[in-house]
């Protein structure tokens, strides 16, 4: 990602919520951030999670349960839902790497279905009512989060370190390796590299980023609830990733926005929010795979030859 | 001199947006052997793939009997009796060995028995109630082999039979080839053991670049050894 | 606050609950403004509402986007205890008036209870106690408890057991199924080996229905025990078709068969909302709109704490209450009654599904105020 | 009478049988589902929205043209196989070049649709449908009533014919082969598109077959498949996506399963599926009958 | 020297359900030589391979490798002890360039592989190493270039440097010439005889000519058991080899 466009959006996220309601935003940011990790996974691994709801809703619950219950501060709130995401990532990762593409998403999916009734019967996620009414307290017990620009700021600063972190990890050597997987496994094995170590490293690294994102999430909405375990979650984030193009730095995040604003402004017409994310899906599956931002990319590579080259390629497409 | 059974005319094919096969021109007449020689990469397997119809994208045109088949899809060609052996061998790994080789499906009198095939290649009749893909490599390539022989198609194109096949059972090829050829079956081959295609072929097409350069009757073969090595890049 | 007043009507439009609630309830609101005269102290009446999909969080979005950016005054009806839990916590924060009718848990006027949170129609002590203590008293003194397992299920299982106890029944034992169970045949086998002579459903929706489905399949009720479907509405009975149904013991706080006034009410009702029969909940939220803007009149003003104090002067009269009043904690007191799903032949008419076993008065109906425990009643 | 935590004997059966039952509709759910992955490498996520139409037009037709169940049982299947040949035709063909994964979204944007839709049009409080096998047997150790029994036989009847016409024909073997290799299949003479479309459509009347069954037992409603299928791939974890036995007998073994747990760990009743999937794949990551890939 | 043994097997034994593919086959490959594994179709070389690159786990018998127990050693283990095969279908990593691809090799050795938060940049030190390997092949015009674009015989020859760059201490190479066309053929087989002047390479190959020309011992598995073994001259005149392999007229 170049330099100018990085400090444009940078100063986006400063002025925004100047001019848009930030509780809006800062959902949106939740989710880019949630999608950032999902992203992560299939884009540079190739895994298609269809259970990233466990993490994301998991770490909500501990995140709120910690802060409400416990009276812990924010940041260790989160903190705590991070790890115990990550835990679950290990636990959840090492069932789920030992198979490939479809059964991956099988296996995942069924897994976060058993966190899920696990979250309707434990006693302290209160079922069906979530935990309600949660306290953002202090950030570090001084400054307080209740007014909504410091929380804005909070959950920015958030963002970025959470996007930083998969920034980096897509461009270490950790990520050649990945890559090196992803094209051809089996060599990748025959050059002494372990795998399912590497996957499984991978795996984590995600959850625990989903983690930041719900345990943020549920400060933000102050509520953490069964919809942030549900099975639909796991496939809001894929559509978020999906509609922002799978593979690229920005996508997720575009994406987030795109599917965030639509259900803000769709949420009266009911069940129809769902007819219409349904039709997003099959469009793009059918003819922008690759996403907003992976089609305007290419649409700037194509642009980028000479303007003859380009007519070249108009003609060929007739 | 029998009529041309295939006829190659201009034939053009792509993998997406790559271009593969840039006007291969060739044609076999009834009962003839017909190698296609070249390095790799030059369009070998492609051309017999477009002649199955099984590539992304063909134009040009390609006379099976007369008829145009360039524009049918590859099971209407098959019927009209083509079959193909392709490189990778393609044996089906949830078909035992003999459920393999009934699998193709008879499209003209006249094709082996399964105890002929049997017969030709021993090592099969042995293993015939193991997984198809759990035999070895020579013995899948047999397997690929024998398949076709059942369907009774009367033009066989057999992309690079011999690979990994031990001498011995190179000879035995050669032989059935040859038996193949008196049976009035008609063969194009894709060959790089020039040393084998040599003993079995009428004649030879070379390919570059997705195009046939140059033609050599079995005759001329002898006289144009280092063309030949030129070509294939010894 | 501003120049007008803003309600705001939150309900399943699509989900489970929207056709004892959703739409219809709309419909309701919008007549009791009509009714009214639509305009309050001069200011216009507004009527605004939205799908909660029965999921608090969307429930508390809506809620305070509504309050942030509406100015709306009054949230109304409000289903499911979990999304009303929610609610509450947002009106009492920003001080706004709480209708609820749809809501069913006893905890809005207990430890939950607020100072602008009225809770209308019924709640989940009326119904155990209802059917609870009833059933008893007909001689279904041994149970069987069929319970949704999370919060809400256990609630209902427990205040009926009691009520069973204490009427001098026995608790035979209890299977706990998950929420949202298809299948329901061998928890219904369990039950039926336990021979008790009532099988109580401390579920809703859909688990309700279809236990009540499947025990008619396995002969249940044909096997001499009886059905107490503890949270069950009319349309569930439609839905249901007496021939299923038939035999079930429910408690609602309205019928639209009960007397001249409702049958009234359900006409005009039935031709504004595509002939569908008003719901408890639904009727519930004209009566409490109504009496809300009665109050609104009254108090001068739609500022939340006063219109609050005044409904709970002003007597409450109207098709479905009689005399009924508005405690302290929010409770308003009203009789209910006791019903019994008709059989087949019995029903005359469409929509003629229930005959009335006993009415409960609303003193004794309802939680004694004590015993709630909200911290706005000081001994 | 000697008890079995508090479970005579008898009560056991009754359960046994019970689970049988259920695990007929995972049976028969999973096995179309292996079909379809098997031939179409496409993880069909509108399985269970397929199911719930099935259940749907039996309600509908019944409704409005008077079809009594049994027609149903020809007619739904048969009009829904049909609305999957479009979904084929229109859009999941144009798939097969690509990964896998695509499918799986695809259908998944189909379930939303579907789902919404239906809500849309018919709420979510279901529909009755009225018991077409009223009364039952008392088998002195529970009462069975005559449609559960004939669920079962049904749903082994046709997963047994299933079977046998994948593992024992000719058509069989042709799929098999196709789904490793259509290109080749197809080179050898066999119009594997037309075949691949009607395998599809197999697998969604498969499916709709298994809502007209459920139809009676539950209430027709949207919901009723997506609570389902979650289950049901996890069932095709556990037997392994290889085997068309293995969806069969996996199907039919975790119904029984479930049943027991509710009887002696109701609470967990919902999740024991899914600690199951977790050993199993622990021991074998393939799947009890799955080779692994 | 010549004579200490590298990889040793004792009775090495392989059944699938009773069939047996190789029997009680007893190897000696002496360090720095080039080892042939020929012998006719189903004989068993494959599986004998995979018995070694621990694809397949032996029914019975032991490997040894530098005098260590590697029997039950994982795929990976062994290759970070040294011991690499390559595959018979061209194995590279398509979308990487020639120079990466050689890199994900080199890179095992700083250990950095699982350091997610350090900088890419910090495997540039590996690109001199990776072109050099690169030259050392003949790609040395091909260092950009996208591995899945390259022609055949190139993406085995890379597919080696890449092997080469793990610094093996033994190649084994299932039919290296496979698929090659007549060109490329001695090109490789040159390269795999430079390569094991400082190595051990155990090949199987069918292309007689080049067994003769670079291998030093040659061993003909015939039914999964060793028929005879020695340098090509011997072998090849052994009649039993003529009859079960090589047949009439060659050699
Ligand atoms: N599926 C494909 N997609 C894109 N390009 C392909 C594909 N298959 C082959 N090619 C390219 O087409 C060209 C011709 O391939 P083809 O397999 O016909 O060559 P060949 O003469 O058969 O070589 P070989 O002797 O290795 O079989 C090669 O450059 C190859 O890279
Ligand atoms: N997984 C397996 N299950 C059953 N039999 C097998 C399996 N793998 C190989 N075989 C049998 O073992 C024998 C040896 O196979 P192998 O592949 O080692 O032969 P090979 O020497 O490599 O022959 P080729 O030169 O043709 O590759 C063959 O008869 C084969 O059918
Ligand atoms: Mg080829
Ligand atoms: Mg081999």
């Amino acid at each position: 990602m170049n330099k100018p466009i990085a400090l444009a959006l940078l100063a986006l996220l400063v002025v925004a919520p100047f001019f848009v309601y930030p509780s809006f935003l800062m959902t949106a940011l939740c989710f880019a951030l949630f999608a950032c990790a999902f992203n992560l996974l299939i884009g540079y691994v190739g895994l298609l999670s269809f259970g990233h709801a466990a993490y994301f809703g998991g770490a909500a619950y501990i995140t709120a349960h910690v802060v409400k219950v416990w009276g812990w501060t924010p940041e260790l709130g989160i903190l705590a839902g991070v790890v115990v995401a990550a835990f679950l990532g290990l636990i959840f990762g090492s069932l789920a790497i030992r198979r490939q593409g479809i059964y991956f998403a099988m296996i995942t999916l069924a897994l976060s279905q058993m966190l899920y009734f696990f979250a309707v019967q434990a006693p302290f996620t209160h079922g069906e009512d979530g935990i309600q009414a949660i306290p953002r307290r202090h950030l570090f017990g001084l400054i307080d989060l209740s007014d909504s620009l410091t929380m804005y700021y909070f959950v920015a600063v958030i963002f970025l370190i959470g996007f930083a972190i998969i920034y980096r990890t897509i461009h270490s050597p950790f990520g050649q390796i990945l890559k090196a997987i992803r094209e051809n496994e089996p060599r990748a094995v025959s050059l002494g590299y372990d795998v399912d170590r590497f996957k499984l490293m991978a795996f984590v690294l995600s959850t625990a980023l989903c983690g930041l994102a719900g345990g943020t999430k549920a400060l933000v909405s102050q509520i953490a609830s069964l919809t942030d375990v549900h099975w639909a979650m796991s496939g809001e984030v894929v559509l978020i990733t999906l509609v922002g193009g799978i593979g690229t730095v920005l996508g997720p995040v575009v994406g987030a926005f795109i599917v965030i604003a639509m259900q803000n402004y769709l949420a009266e017409w009911g069940e129809w929010v769902l007819v219409i994310q349904g039709v997003i899906f099959v469009v793009i599956v059918m003819s922008l795979r690759r996403g907003v931002v992976g089609e305007l990319v290419a649409l700037w590579e194509r642009r980028k030859p000479s303007a003859a080259g380009a007519e070249a390629k108009a003609q060929a497409a007739h | 001199m029998a009529e041309p059974l295939l006829q190659v005319h201009g034939l053009q094919a792509f993998y997406g947006e790559s271009h593969i096969l840039h006007g291969v021109e060739f044609e076999i007449r009834k009962g003839e052997v017909v190698t296609l020689l070249g390095r790799n990469g030059v369009g070998k397997t492609t051309t017999l793939k477009s002649v199955m119809g099984i590539v992304g994208h063909r134009t040009g045109s390609v006379k099976f009997e007369g008829q145009e088949t360039v524009s049918l899809p590859s099971n209407r060609i098959a019927r009209l009796g083509i079959a193909f052996c392709p490189e990778e061998r393609g044996i089906f790994a949830s078909l035992n060995v003999e459920e393999n080789l009934t699998l193709p499906p008879a499209v003209k009198p006249g094709g082996m028995t399964v105890g002929e095939i049997f017969g030709l290649f021993p090592n099969l009749q042995e293993r015939r109630r193991s997984q198809g893909t759990k035999l070895s490599g020579g013995e899948q390539q047999m397997l690929a082999i024998g398949r076709i022989l059942r369907t009774g198609a009367n033009l066989l194109l057999l992309d690079e039979p011999t690979e990994g096949l031990a001498p011995v059972i190179v000879q035995r090829i050669g032989e059935v080839l040859r038996q193949l050829k008196a049976r009035g079956f008609t063969i194009l081959l894709v060959e790089q053991n020039f040393r084998f295609a040599a003993t079995v072929a009428d004649r030879h097409y070379v390919m570059e670049d997705g195009r046939v350069i140059d033609h050599l009757t079995a005759a001329e073969v002898a006289g144009s050894i280092d063309k030949l090595n030129e070509y294939l890049g010894v | 606050s501003d120049d007008v007043v803003k309600l705001g009507v939150m309900n399943d439009q699509s989900g489970l609950y929207a056709d004892i609630t959703g739409p219809g309830s709309v419909v309701a609101a919008r007549m009791a403004v009509e009714d009214f005269g639509g305009k309050v102290l001069g200011k216009p009446i507004e009527v605004v509402f939205a799908d909660h999909q029965n999921k608090p969080d969307i429930g508390v979005n809506v809620a305070r986007q509504w309050i942030d950016t509406q100015q709306v005054d009054a949230m109304v009806d409000v289903p499911t205890s979990s999304v009303a839990l929610a609610v509450q916590e947002v009106t009492r924060q920003k001080n706004r008036v709480f209708l609820m009718s749809g809501p069913a848990s006893s905890d809005l006027t207990g430890k939950a209870c607020s100072e602008t949170g009225i809770h209308w129609t019924y709640d989940t002590y009326a119904l155990a106690n209802g059917t609870g203590k009833a059933l008893v008293k007909q001689g279904g003194d041994t149970w069987f408890f069929l319970t949704s397992d999370y919060a809400f299920g256990h609630a209902l299982e427990r205040d009926t057991a009691k009520f069973v106890t204490d009427g001098g029944g026995k608790v035979l034992g209890v299977v706990r199924h998950p929420l949202n169970t298809a299948d329901f045949s061998s928890f219904l086998l369990q039950a039926q080996a336990s021979k008790a002579k009532v099988i109580g459903l401390a579920n809703a929706g859909g688990d309700t229905i279809n236990s009540i489905k499947q025990a008619a399949e396995f002969g249940v009720v044909a096997g001499g025990q009886r059905l107490a479907g503890l949270l069950v509405f009319i349309n569930d009975v439609h839905a249901l078709g007496l021939k299923t149904a038939q035999g079930l013991v429910v408690t609602s706080a309205f019928y639209w068969d009960l007397n001249d006034d409702t049958r009234a009410f359900a006409k005009r009702f039935m031709e504004k909302h595509k002939g569908m029969v008003p719901s408890m909940i639904q009727a519930g939220v004209y009566g409490e709109v109504m009496h809300y803007l009665k109050a609104v009149q009254a108090a001068g003003t739609d500022e939340a704490k006063a219109v609050a104090k005044k409904m709970k002067e002003l007597p409450i009269n109207d098709f479905m209450t009689k005399n009924g009043s508005i405690r302290q904690d929010g409770r308003v007191i009203r009789n209910m009654y006791l019903l019994q799903v008709k059989k087949p032949e019995e029903s005359k008419a469409k929509y003629d599904y229930y005959k009335v076993l006993a009415t409960i008065p609303g003193n004794e109906a309802f939680r004694p105020m004590a015993e709630g425990g909200c911290p706005l009643v000081k001994g | 009478m000697f008890e079995l935590l508090g479970i005579s004997p008898q009560a056991l059966f009754g359960q046994l049988l019970i689970g049988l039952i259920n695990g007929a509709f995972y049976a028969m759910l999973s096995l179309g589902l292996a079909v379809i992955f098997g031939l179409l490498n496409v993880i069909n996520f509108a399985h269970g929205a397929q199911y719930m139409m099935g259940a749907f037009v039996a309600w509908f037709v019944l409704e409005y043209a008077g079809v009594p169940f049994w027609g149903a049982l020809i007619v739904a299947p048969v009009a829904v196989a049909i609305f999957g040949v479009i979904l084929e035709q229109v859009f999941i063909k144009r798939l097969y070049h690509l990964d896998h994964l695509y499918g799986l979204l695809l259908t998944f944007g189909f379930v939303l649709i579907i789902e919404g839709l239906f809500r849309y049009k018919f709420g979510s409080s279901g529909q009755p449908y009225d018991n077409p096998l009223p009364g039952g047997q008392n088998l002195g150790f529970m009462f069975l009533p005559n449609y559960r029994g004939f669920v079962v036989v049904a749903s082994l009847v046709v997963c047994l014919g299933t079977w046998f016409m994948i593992e024992k024909t000719k058509l069989g073997s042709y799929l098999r082969a196709a789904t490793e290799n259509p290109t080749l299949v197809r080179a050898f003479g066999i119009n594997v598109p037309r075949m691949v479309t009607l395998t599809y459509a197999f697998g969604v009347g498969l499916a709709a077959f298994a809502g007209v069954l459920a139809a009676p037992i539950y209430q027709v409603n949207p919901t009723m498949g997506s609570n389902l299928i979650i289950i049901v791939f996890a069932v095709v974890v556990i037997g392994g996506m290889g085997s068309i036995m293995g969806s069969i007998v996996t199907g039919f073994g975790l119904g029984v399963i479930e049943g027991l747990t509710k009887v002696f760990y109701p609470e967990a009743s919902s999740t024991v599926i899914f600690v199951i999937m977790a050993i199993v794949l622990l021991i074998r990551p393939a799947g009890l009958f799955g080779t692994a890939k | 020297m010549s004579d200490d043994v590298i990889l040793a097997t004792e009775g090495l034994t392989k059944e699938f359900r009773g069939f047996v593919a190789v029997r009680d086959v007893s190897l000696r490959v002496r360090r720095h030589t080039i080892h042939a594994l020929i012998g006719p179709n189903g004989a068993g070389k494959t599986t004998c391979f995979n018995l070694l690159t621990k694809f397949l786990v032996p029914t019975r018998g032991s490997i040894h490798y530098n005098g260590r127990d590697i029997t039950r050693a994982a795929p990976a283990q062994i290759a970070r002890m040294g011991l690499v095969r390559s595959f018979q279908i061209s194995a590279v990593f398509p979308h990487l360039s020639v120079r990466e691809n050689i890199r994900v090799a080199l890179q095992r050795k700083l250990g950095t592989a699982f350091h997610f938060w350090r900088s890419e940049s910090s495997l540039d030190q590996l690109n001199d190493r990776a072109d050099q390997l690169a030259d050392e092949v003949g790609l040395s015009e091909y260092h950009g270039a996208t591995a899945g674009e390259l022609p055949y015989g190139r993406k085995r020859a890379l597919e080696i440097a890449t092997t080469l760059a793990l610094e093996p201490e033994m190649l084994l190479l299932d039919e290296p010439m496979a698929g090659l066309a007549h060109g490329d053929i001695p090109r490789i087989a040159e390269l795999i005889k430079r390569v094991a002047t400082n190595r051990t390479v155990l090949m199987v190959e069918h292309n007689m000519k080049v067994v003769a020309d670079i291998s030093d011992t040659i061993t003909v598995l015939q039914r999964g058991e060793v028929l005879t073994e020695g340098p090509y001259a011997s072998v090849a005149e052994d009649p039993r080899v003529k009859e079960a392999y090589m047949g009439t007229g060659h050699g």
